[in-house]
């Protein structure tokens, strides 16, 4: 376990340093950004707005990388992770407070679609014959083919500008007082479901097929029989048994799914102007903002470790066989 | 007559993580004779498949030696000829992992044989898979030269097998369970056609399985080894060992053979051991390793060294010791 | 020719298999039916289906189906130059690492686990801000590049599993060329996993590339697909439009169909594959 | 025989049971019980660009800014109407000009407190022009001191006169109080407002150790973020969140009397699509986004109360040529090529509301054109006319050919070009898809590349490209064409230096001719110099407009609000100054008010 502890955090470390290169070698420094946009607003000459830009954000751009990079390293190590350069606040208060947002919407999203997911899988499982079947499969094949950012704007058309029933951008509205309080609660729910069924609505297909595949090898264990003779109530039989049995298998891929999902939010979080993670590697992105850029993509990259970890950790407690 | 194969003091022992060792051979002394049958016999896990895969060339020993007729193996300098390799050959328990799954039988077995240009051309090679085929029982052979190994039965798969040994002409055949994983009514045709195959072809065979019955079937009028944690335990011909075991361990197998008489075999338990399970090989017992499960098992047997095989039986409480 | 035969005697290899050809029908020869004509004619636009415009008409008056049959061209290429990078790279890997073993495969399953952990689309965006892109061939390596990984773990503890089976034993002591026994023996068992492997990324391909050409890597072709989806979506409105659904669910409607060709025959050659499948079929 | 067990998950089924029946209800419950209420009667809802938090903070100067709340928040001493030269007075009640436009001395409205109830005093102008100068300011290009004679009375000294420098001057919200920012000032003020800004033309660099110094300065600067900026205007802002902004309304403001709407609410602009989504579902008050017309259409039908006017922006849309490659270097190519686009076709495609460019490309509409450039100078140009064949004659003439296929080869082999858009900016993008059309139908094979904002801003001043979907002439919050001027021939202009068009034109230097035009007064001059330059950019082309751009401003008049003027009204023509201070100064001055129930 120690070993496998090591090598997730060199992994980690690969990873960041593979993206703080490229990140670097992007065109278009941070500075030449902020000068061409005062250049547009401005009408300036771009040697003046260059001159301005500089002193906006106050940068010095001519640092060698390996210089950045050490540097970058130190402050790890103390656990800091730099200032952002657009919004001169620490990058980590940046994360702290679109990480839960992200968690918010990725959770519920992963979880919901598992629970409905693995439900019509095993549905489809028991009555094979009957029409659900094939219905499942396309709606599974379908929503492979339909990515979550496309669902999303479909969903803003109907719900959002069709019907006016859900809002259509943002985490919650101003005028309610942000806490433990259920007008506050109320709203980001609201809020929350139109980012969560977008990554939902495909993933449910997929953890159907899985769980269907899942539940008809089970149904063929000779486990089930000796249940079903010795007795036992259908209902009981197919949740405790079949369900809980064929679910299994399932859950390592979940939480690696809960991992990915971490740092697939980018697209879908720019259309519902939802504040994650992905939001503002989306700015940072656009902006040059180097720091914020590595910082998010350190706790993402973090966040697939992790998961993957956990989902070996509940696969070993799953499977006696990978316990020693 | 001269051994095709000799093995002397032969160990296997493998590293296992946490510094422990797996020794799967000890001081194993074996002879096979030019045509002759050796049968090795043992529960699953007692190493008689690591002492085939010495046998076949493919794992060195730890320590010891192995002989090729005159070449001795892994000796400082050796290295393998096509004609050494060729020698031995081997015919697996499982039958559907031991054919290549995506190739025809046509392929499985013409493809070696255009590799060796023993044949040229695909007509001559057709040619050649054909007669092997029909050698082997496998008829009609276009029949059989058409299909993929998930098509054939298990016993089918085997003969393909067998007919993949013997075609390059090897001296020796190692049967690795040949037919454990048969059906019960095709077992005897194919030990029936080994036997017919080293009566008429001269080709020597170990024959490894932890089945008595066919021990008794193919080995009979040779010799046969009783193996049990890695070690050699009796050695005597096989219908003089079967009848009059002289070790316990062989007594306690033999005890649970069901008896041909259908009305007395429910009397008939489990193996009467005080122990059903094969010890940790990582941790073998002091003494002789069998004693925590021999019933006749004295204060003497575990301590000291393990018992030799002297006369054709490693025992301490075996009469003349 | 046999393996075909099997293929085909599969109801859902055999439903991608002929979507497949019918793409590809119409990548090859439609084209040269259907001339494609960029002029504008702003009066005629957003156009609902008609006998002369059999899927109506674009946000400048042109019709929606010759950009439908000339864009299938560029998407087919797209996604089989991806598949083709990500295997060829995948192969190298992941052979190399299951053949090899010791540090070599220690070192290249730890780079595949970093190109699995860093989250895929941003990367994809920075590189798009990387590299200038012209043609299918450099899109699809591009795409390539960061596809690859699945298929390389799968490959080599393949190939793990493959070496301990018997029947390299067996062509072992026959003395048969290690070359001989890669090319002959190992490879063909990996053909169905690759080729499995391919079709999904060709089919990720698809999607992927629809979000690169929103970043701007590749140049603007109003009848690529993906392209047609960001005009209808982000540039002309035709989202908002009623209209304009031929034209918004046209480019949606193909890309899907074609994505649904590639699944169904993946999932066909996986059932064919599955001895554990193909028994209960 | 041992009966294979199961193994169990340490979960109870029940437990799973009823969290899974749970998440179905409630989110059933949401989907139906709850939707979403549009805001109350009398509420303004408008858009915009912001910083979300965490990264949202109440300083003006540090990076991000305070984002869509300042026209809001913070008020300028004038606002000025392009159109008719008129000064709306806000902070500021009157201003007077000495004779030879060395000082401008402005009266402060009486009566005016920042947002934590401090007075204003003629202090805190200074202060946020002396800030401004840290941050570059450009009217510091023509300052020489901003002084305070009284507190309700401010002096700014000129060193360079100009009229721009004028509205510069007047029109800069003021957003720094003294008591918040005083701080930073004295260093500012030592060395100079001119210096500090570091630009200007004549200013002489700053050594090394004060431009650390002032580097040091601005960071403490930067760090200091109030949770909320303070403002003078008429509305402070309530709560910010990543999709929303809610303002209220000042009750210490001297005209808050007037002020009718008492809230505002600012939505995310994001893209053009965002603001049309949020149009259709009749969530705005006003909003001018780049609309295609069938969305624009669609936001009628649906929303009859909305308005659509079209004014004009004062800017013209059309492609940028590379001088510097062919085979656009060639003018002959140019030429050709004016003559071979159908710029109308273009403009009907991209922007049907705007209007027709005519044939004379001088780098303004022909409004404009007419009213800053002598007359003899127009009637001496040629109009350039749609005339493919002539335009075939003269690539011809250039050394070009057809071949076969109808393909046009140069000296150095077919004629391929890279057309390139900025992402995000819709009508640029149809603009360029409309001109490869053209172009690919007259035998010229085109790629376009839409490009993310940067990388195309880049990509031109590199001058790698052919051909590139851009602004030409703008005329900006001044209504002069000095600007467009500027940025087709000053070094470092936009277009010049995309273009690459050289310095030297027919013996003129028009780069410093261009660079000149700011600090000319006389208006008889101005257009001399206008009409050369303008001649010259006709007939160089290295920019050829094809429309004339003019805004879709959606208004929507009685659902929360009501009351917008009319499109004739004057105050539309400062929208290209930016259109949300305009929405401000209604809002400000009572004529935008609630919606009277239906």
């Amino acid at each position: 376990m120690a070993r496998r502890l090591l090598t997730s955090l060199a992994t980690i470390a690969v990873a960041m340093t593979l993206t703080f290169v490229l990140i670097r070698q992007m065109p278009g420094d941070i500075v030449h950004q902020w000068a061409v946009q005062l250049q547009m607003q401005q009408g300036i000459s771009y040697e003046q707005a260059r001159l301005q830009a500089a002193a906006m954000i106050n940068y010095n751009p001519d640092i060698g990388l390996f210089e950045q990079y050490f540097s970058y390293l130190g402050g790890l190590l103390t656990g800091n992770l730099g200032l952002s350069l657009t919004y001169r606040i620490p990058v980590s208060l940046v994360l702290v407070q679109a990480l839960p947002w992200t968690l918010l919407v990725t959770t519920l999203a992963t979880f919901l679609s598992f629970v409905v997911g693995c439900g019509l899988g095993l549905l489809g499982a028991l009555r094979r014959q009957s029409l659900l079947d094939p219905l499942l499969t396309l709606y599974a094949t379908l929503s492979q083919a339909l990515p979550p950012f496309l669902i999303g704007l479909l969903l803003l058309l109907v719900f959002g500008i069709g019907l006016e029933w859900l809002p259509m951008r943002g985490n919650y509205t101003p005028d309610v007082e942000p806490g433990l309080n259920l007008p506050f609660l109320l709203d980001v729910a609201l809020h929350a479901v139109m980012p969560v069924m977008a990554f939902a609505l495909p993933a449910m297909g997929d953890w159907a097929l899985a769980m269907k595949a899942s539940a008809t090898s089970v149904l063929g264990e000779d486990y089930l029989h000796v249940a079903r003779a010795r007795g036992l109530k259908p209902r009981r039989i197919l949740l405790r048994y079949l369900g809980r049995n064929s679910m299994m298998p399932l859950v390592p891929s979940l939480a690696t799914a809960l991992g990915s999902a971490l740092g697939g939010s980018m697209l879908v979080e720019a259309i519902f102007g939802y504040p994650g993670l992905g939001f503002f590697l989306a700015q940072a992105i656009d902006r040059r903002d180097y720091p914020l850029m590595q910082g998010i993509f350190l706790i993402s990259t973090m966040g697939v470790v992790l998961f993957n970890l956990a989902g070996e950790l509940v696969l070993a407690r799953l499977d006696p066989r990978l316990r020693r | 007559m001269n051994p095709v194969l000799s093995l002397r003091d032969v160990h296997v022992s493998f590293p296992l993580s946490g510094g422990r060792v797996l020794r799967a051979v000890q001081g194993v002394d074996l002879e096979i004779p030019e045509g002759g049958i050796v049968t090795l016999v043992g529960e699953s896990g007692c190493g008689k498949s690591t002492l085939g895969k010495v046998l076949l060339g493919v794992l060195p020993p730890t320590r010891g030696t192995v002989h090729f007729g005159e070449v001795q193996l892994w000796a400082r300098g050796f290295r393998w000829t096509r004609e050494l390799r060729l020698q031995v050959q081997v015919v697996h328990q499982d039958s559907y992992a031991s054919l290549n799954p995506v190739h025809r039988v046509q392929t499985i077995l013409g493809g070696p044989l255009r590799a060796h240009g023993l044949v040229r051309g695909a007509q001559e090679a057709g040619r050649a898979v054909r007669e092997l085929l029909e050698r082997v029982g496998l008829t009609p052979a276009d029949y059989f030269a058409a299909k993929h190994p998930f098509q054939l039965s298990g016993g089918q798969r085997q003969r393909v097998a067998l007919a993949r040994a013997l075609m390059l002409r090897p001296r020796l055949i190692l049967a690795d369970e040949p037919v454990s994983g048969v059906d019960a009514s095709v077992r005897l045709s194919i030990l029936e056609l080994m036997k017919e195959l080293n009566r008429e072809e001269g080709i020597a065979f170990a024959y490894i399985t932890h089945d008595l019955a066919t021990a008794r079937f193919f080995g009979a009028g040779h010799p046969m080894g009783v193996m049990y944690l890695g070690r050699l335990v009796e050695w005597g011909e096989v219908g003089t060992l079967l009848d009059n075991p002289r070790h316990p361990y062989l007594k306690a197998l033999l005890a649970a053979l069901p008896p041909p008489d259908p009305l007395q075999a429910r009397q008939v338990g489990l193996l009467p051991l005080k122990s059903l399970d094969l010890p940790d090989a990582t941790r073998p017992p002091s003494g002789c390793p069998f004693h925590p499960r021999c019933l006749l098992a004295e204060a003497r047997c575990e301590a000291g060294d393990p018992p030799a095989l002297l006369d054709g039986v490693a025992c301490h409480l075996v009469e003349g010791r | 020719m046999s393996a075909l035969r099997t293929l085909v005697r599969n109801r859902r290899a055999l439903l991608g298999l002929l979507g497949l050809v019918f793409f590809l029908l119409i990548a090859l020869l439609g084209p040269e039916l259907l001339p494609l004509d960029r002029m504008p004619d702003p009066d005629r636009r957003f156009e609902p289906p008609s006998l002369t415009h059999l899927l109506g008409t674009d946000y400048a008056g042109r019709d929606t189906l010759v950009q439908l049959v000339h864009g299938s061209r560029d998407i087919i290429q797209i996604s089989f130059f991806t598949g083709f990078f990500a295997v060829l790279l995948a192969l190298a890997v992941g052979l190399t690492a299951g053949l090899l073993g010791g540090w070599i495969d220690g070192i290249l399953t730890a780079l595949t686990d970093v190109f699995l952990t860093v989250p895929q689309f941003p990367v994809m965006a920075i590189l798009a801000a990387l590299m200038r892109v012209g043609d299918p061939v450099t899109f699809g390596l591009v795409l390539g590049l960061w596809a690859w990984p699945g298929l390389a773990r799968s490959l080599r503890s393949q190939v793990r599993a493959l070496r301990e089976r018997e029947f390299i034993e067996a062509a072992r002591v026959m003395a048969l060329s290690p070359v001989w026994i890669l090319t002959r023996e190992l490879l063909p068992n990996l053909v169905p996993l690759v080729g499995v492997y391919f079709i999904r990324v060709a089919r990720d391909a698809i999607t992927v590339s629809v979000g690169i050409m929103l970043l701007g890597l590749v140049p603007l072709k109003v009848e690529n697909w993906g392209m047609m989806l960001n005009m209808a979506t982000f540039q002309s409105g035709a989202l908002y439009v009623p209209r304009a659904w031929a034209y918004l669910l046209s480019p949606l409607v193909a890309i899907v169909a074609f994505q649904f060709c590639l699944i169904q025959l993946a999932s066909g050659i996986e059932e064919l594959v599955d001895p554990r499948l193909r028994r209960r079929a | 025989m041992r009966t294979a067990r199961p193994t169990l998950l340490p979960l109870r089924a029940g437990l799973l049971r009823v969290a899974g029946l749970a998440w179905l209800v409630g989110f059933l419950l949401l989907l139906v019980g709850c939707t979403s209420r549009p805001p109350p009667l009398g509420v303004f809802c408008g858009a915009g660009e912001w910083d979300i938090p965490p990264a949202y903070h109440g300083n003006p100067w540090a990076p991000g800014g305070v984002g869509a709340a300042a026209p809001y928040v913070y008020e300028p001493l004038f606002v000025h109407v392009a159109s008719t030269g008129q000064y709306l007075p806000r902070l500021g009640t009157s201003f007077t000009e000495g004779p030879d436009g060395r000082e401008l001395r402005v009266s402060l409205r009486p009566g005016s407190s920042w947002h934590d109830g401090t007075p204003l005093t003629s202090r805190d102008v200074q202060c946020t022009f002396y800030l401004g100068a840290l941050r570059g300011m450009p009217v510091w290009s023509y300052l020489d001191s901003v002084e305070c004679p009284d507190p309700a009375t401010v002096l700014f000294r000129f060193r360079r006169p100009s009229p721009l420098g004028r509205v510069d001057a007047l029109t800069e919200p003021i957003t720094s109080p003294v008591h918040l920012f005083g701080q930073h000032l004295p260093a500012i003020l030592e060395l100079g407002g001119a210096q500090v800004a570091g630009g200007g033309g004549d200013a002489q660099p700053l050594d090394p150790e004060l431009a650390a110094r002032l580097r040091g300065v601005r960071e403490v600067l930067f760090r200091f973020q109030p949770a909320r900026p303070v403002g003078t205007g008429p509305y402070r802002i309530g709560r910010v969140t990543s999709a929303e902004m809610s303002l209220e309304a000042f009750p210490q403001h001297p005209e808050t009397d007037r002020l009718a709407v008492r809230r505002v609410r600012l939505l995310r602009w994001g893209s053009n699509e965002v603001i049309w989504s949020y149009l259709l579902a009749g969530q705005l008050d006003a909003a001018a986004p780049a609309c295609p017309p069938d969305v624009a259409s669609e936001i009628l039908r649906r929303r009859p109360t909305v308005r659509m006017l079209t004014p004009s922006d004062l800017s013209d849309l059309g492609v940028l040529l590379n001088t510097r490659r062919p085979p656009f270097d060639d003018l002959r190519v140019r030429q050709a090529l004016a003559r071979l686009l159908d710029r109308d076709l273009v403009r009907r495609v991209a922007s049907p509301f705007s209007e027709t460019f005519g044939g004379l490309q001088v780098g303004m509409g022909r409004q404009i054109a007419r009213r800053w450039l002598p007359a003899e100078t127009l009637a001496s140009l040629e109009p350039y006319e749609l005339d493919p064949e002539r335009a075939s004659r003269e690539l011809e003439g250039a050394g070009f050919a057809r071949d076969s296929r109808g393909r046009w080869f140069g000296p150095e082999g077919p004629v391929r070009l890279e057309l390139l858009a900025p992402e995000g900016q819709s009508d640029l993008v149809l603009l360029a898809e409309t001109v490869a059309a053209q172009l690919e139908a007259f035998g010229m094979e085109t790629e376009i590349r839409v490009l993310k904002r940067d990388l195309y801003s880049a990509r031109l001043s590199d001058g790698d490209f052919d051909l590139a979907a851009s602004f030409g002439g703008q005329l900006g919050r001044y209504g002069d064409p000095t600007l467009a001027m500027e940025r087709f021939f000053m070094p470092g202009g936009q277009l010049q230096m995309a273009s690459g068009l050289p310095g030297v034109l027919d013996g003129l230097d028009v780069g410093a001719l261009s660079a000149g035009l700011r600090l000319v007064r006389d208006p008889l001059a101005k257009k001399e110099t206008l009409g050369r330059l303008a001649s010259l950019a006709h007939q160089e082309l290295p920019f050829l407009a094809c429309f004339e751009k003019r805004l879709t401003l959606f208004l929507n008049d009685g659902t929360r609000v009501q009351g917008w003027p009319a499109e004739e009204d004057p105050l539309w023509t400062a929208l290209p100054a930016g259109a949300e201070t305009i929405y401000a100064t209604m809002l400000a001055t009572g004529r935008v008010r609630p919606a009277e129930a239906r």
